[in-house]
């Protein structure tokens, strides 16, 4: 049986290129970027060189570049690191009900530590309206969180006209850009990004690498305290082969893979939605990443439908964390107004550059017919489709 | 994650469908988890002229968890008196499914609630004496509903759900 | 040239089989963790049984080792999550001026979130006193840290001394195991462990992962907050090949390797003292890391020997860190009471297990050669020497 | 971390040695760093009768850019007049070594300052006129080297150093 991988959004293969480009960092050149010997500065260019490499991709100084263990260090130090070095400036936070949960939790904490957080809702696309941005933000405000590309539906947020609002209200701006880096256009002049978060094994990197963009002049404190590495932002020894992964996927990440993936999400969202009665598309019809595909199957819990997938190798992912790890729907779906029935009854397929058009297709044949059969198991809304 | 057992009961659920004429019918569910469950009975007697559950339907929205539990619980319901079937623990059923994962064990609870429902319906319809601990469990499971229920129209309640990836 | 790497506390190659193992799981089997379809099981069986052969290592339960992104990570964590989380019950925690600069910069930050540290002395050979440990513990000790292995001058604390007083007076009790690790046997009961340091890179794994070992019980918080992973205490998308391969590297570690290591090491020894006049060993002559071997040769500064060696292709470090970063001696030599003169002409030598018999004697005959032609150079000293 | 040009001259040290009928010494050191310079000078005469660096010599105990800067230095010095090598900055040095890692550029006036001192020990035992800025020159050094030392005797001084691997 073949698999069909469709859960990019949660994790990617690495790709061919990159484990070639990572290979000689882990036997031969395996040295520690802080050694002054020349197998150590030879780790320490692949490092500088790779910085560059990320650097250049946003439009930033590779000085402003500090590598981190991923997109949840990267949140938790940019927003524990900003609000620490100015807590006496201000105590309040703003983000989003649609946030990543290390956005979230990292807010939680900050709130069991005297800071305030405000968590905006959205519009019924997952979609953060940036006037409530700028209406909620305060003297007390230091910074403003907003995820990029949402994981969950693929809702692309304006942060270009969000960082707009934050410069002109000297806030800082921070943005989760896991799910959207490399697929959506990221310049952080542009943007008016002070932070910005971005990791690898989104975009066939390897796991355990991230980045954290940091604009010059940004006041915050280091998280991770140690050798003084990364400039004294990030202590610990530097992961150089997860580091030059990490910017080999940047480099060979491309265009065409974009258009590709677009064109088969929208093969996917047209057939499911034409072929698949009482479906719905979740997150902005428009405004959305290239990969996302997000459904509503009514009468349907989205774990079984998951599972009886899986049986036929197809792997995707489901909209609610329910089935896995809490009984609760998403956090994000209920923030766009779904029922917790519709929440329950979601899921997620995030399409890669390695699928065909025959993965794509294979996967609505399949999933007509399992919509169908748990439908026909379903008590709800079960005798009228189908 | 789940045992072979329940993958084997998701895979090929048995007893699925309705009773059209059935004698009872059990509707249980859990909002928030999204589990729903519906128990068909059709009740007849055996050699001894007590009550057995002649036969067993299920309809259910649900993880895997709750498909192979209402799988397994029509499996071990049928052909049980009525009495044999009210004494079915959750216990019994994650057993015979070789076990199940912490967080899915209430669907074993679901599945024996819905038999519950089930039975309470046909001895209430029948007019046939109501046992007490029946009717204390029917209590139970209506004012647990309700407040499932309560929970899912309260926004606050959705604010601590952890997702991953 | 061939190359002779002596700077294995620094960081290690990575093993063949350490690569092996970790290969399939970069690109075939990269499921992620907590994906519930099949190639996300893969991922969680890899990291579980991960787990186990760790836990294993140490005579920990398996759900008392939560995996991090390496040796300093797991520092912060033990560290800021048992004060964090303990705050309410004392605020003071004792550690040594011996210690790695993550315990360091870890109790030095955490002095400016109320919290008060003591900082223990050592002895001439790096030592600590259980003595002094026993002395300082106050009402208000929350918790010990105690470097295992010294990572510059190799001295090993006697940790069951120090776990025994800590358990006694009911105080946590944290080692930092980074350089001992499979090295010095480590059983955490029998050590009266509270918690353990450990990472992978200085035992021929992969770079960026560590773990700390929590005994049951412990109370501390999270410090890394996100999706939940690792128990809830430690959130961010596991590394699982990185993860296979510590495992991996912590599976093929042996008895003779260190038997190996001890020999080449005393072989370094020997000659150096013998053959080099005004040479010194650094750290414990008995308690020592089998693999670490530092000396001082008096009218030398470190970088310069280090870099002379270097054209030799012979890798090795100073004890003092004026070279790479800061200017000031290293901290370690300061605190075993050395004048700046000997701290800054000290040399670290590391062996690793594929370092050859010839490769030591070719390393001390360079290492006099270049001694030699140093102190030709040198106004101290230089005239009574060679 | 260091530049082709550094690299060589540590490598092949110009002007190892001492002058043992010196006609000056300097002996300067920064003992927080390590580094400790000797430059011995034998001045000379050019055809406008002016005084020069005839010879120059040095003894460095240092890092590779101590190294470098001394031989740099002296290899700039010799043959020029001393107004010519008073004149002489960090920046020359570090410049013609193609450029010094910035924690290293103190190195290259430790050399200009041995160089200075070797001077100035010339003139005051020749007993010629010692230049304002010489003095000057002279004052600052000579406190800067008590005032490393005082901090070397300071334990204070080491609990902020950082060691990285
Ligand atoms: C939007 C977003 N933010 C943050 C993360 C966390 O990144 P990591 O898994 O690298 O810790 C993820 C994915 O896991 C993500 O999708
Ligand atoms: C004793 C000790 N602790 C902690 C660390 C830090 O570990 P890592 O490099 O994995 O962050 C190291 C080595 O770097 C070490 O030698």
């Amino acid at each position: 049986m073949k698999r069909i991988y469709l859960d990019h959004a949660a994790t990617t293969p690495v790709d061919d290129r990159v484990l070639k480009a990572m290979q000689p960092y882990l036997c031969e050149r395996f040295g520690n970027a802080s050694s002054i010997h020349r197998i150590g500065q030879e780790a320490k260019e692949a490092l500088e060189k790779s910085r560059q490499i990320i650097a250049d991709k946003i439009n930033a100084h590779p000085s402003e570049i500090v590598f981190t263990s991923g997109g949840t260090e990267s949140n938790n130090f940019a927003l524990k690191g900003v609000a620490f070095s100015n807590r006496d400036k201000g105590r309040h936070i703003i983000t989003t009900r649609v946030e990543h949960d290390c956005v979230l939790n990292s807010c939680r904490w900050l709130e069991t530590q005297g800071f305030k957080v405000t968590y905006l809702g959205v519009d019924e696309n997952g979609m953060v309206r940036p006037d409530d941005i700028r209406q909620a933000i305060t003297k007390d405000t230091l910074a403003v969180s907003v995820i990029h590309g949402n994981n969950e539906v693929g809702t692309i947020a304006p942060i270009r006209e969000i960082g707009k609002i934050c410069r002109e209200k000297g806030v800082y701006f921070h943005t989760d850009a896991c799910q959207s880096f490399t697929k959506v256009p990221i310049d952080v002049e542009k943007d008016y990004l002070d932070m910005l978060t971005i990791n690898a094994h989104k975009i066939y990197g390897p796991k355990g690498v991230g980045a954290l963009y940091i604009k010059k002049g940004t006041t915050i404190d280091a998280w991770q305290h140690g050798g003084g590495h990364e400039r004294n932002l990030r202590s610990g020894t530097e992961n150089i082969p997860g580091i030059v992964g990490f910017a080999k996927a940047v480099e060979i990440a491309c265009k065409s893979d974009v258009v590709q993936m677009t064109e088969f999400r929208d093969i996917l969202i047209t057939r499911v939605l034409s072929e698949i009665a009482d479906s719905s598309l979740r997150g902005h019809p428009a405004h959305r990443l290239c990969n996302n595909a997000t459904f509503s199957f009514s009468g349907i819990e989205g774990e079984s439908l998951l599972l009886r997938l899986d049986m036929h190798g197809i792997a995707c992912s489901t909209g609610s964390a329910c089935s896995s790890h809490t009984l609760e729907p998403s956090h994000v779906l209920m923030a766009m107004g779904l029922s917790h029935e519709d929440a329950h009854s979601s899921l997620r397929f995030s399409v890669g550059k390695e699928n065909t058009a025959e993965d794509i297709e294979h996967t609505v044949d399949m999933l007509k017919k399992e919509v169908g059969l748990l439908r026909k198991m379903s008590p709800v809304g079960g005798m009228d489709v189908q | 994650m789940y045992s072979k057992e329940v993958m084997e009961h998701f895979s090929n659920p048995r007893n699925i469908g309705v009773i059209e004429d059935a004698d009872g019918i059990g509707k249980v569910g859990n909002f928030i988890c999204g589990d729903i469950m519906w128990i068909y009975i059709k009740v007849g007697k055996n050699e001894n002229r007590e009550d057995i559950i002649e036969d067993i339907k299920f309809k259910t929205m649900g993880c895997a968890a709750a498909i192979a539990t209402s799988s397994m619980a029509t499996e071990l319901a049928k052909g049980k008196t009525i009495v044999e079937a009210l004494n079915m623990t959750k216990q019994d059923i994650s057993d015979s499914l070789g076990g199940l994962p912490a967080v899915k064990l209430h669907c074993s609870l679901l599945a024996t609630d819905a038999l519950v429902e089930a039975i309470y319906d046909y001895l209430t319809k029948k007019g046939l004496p109501v046992p007490d601990d029946v009717s204390k469990k029917h209590e139970r499971i209506k004012s647990e509903l309700e407040k499932t229920e309560k929970i899912c129209l309260n926004p606050k309640a959705q604010e601590n759900s952890l997702k991953k990836d």
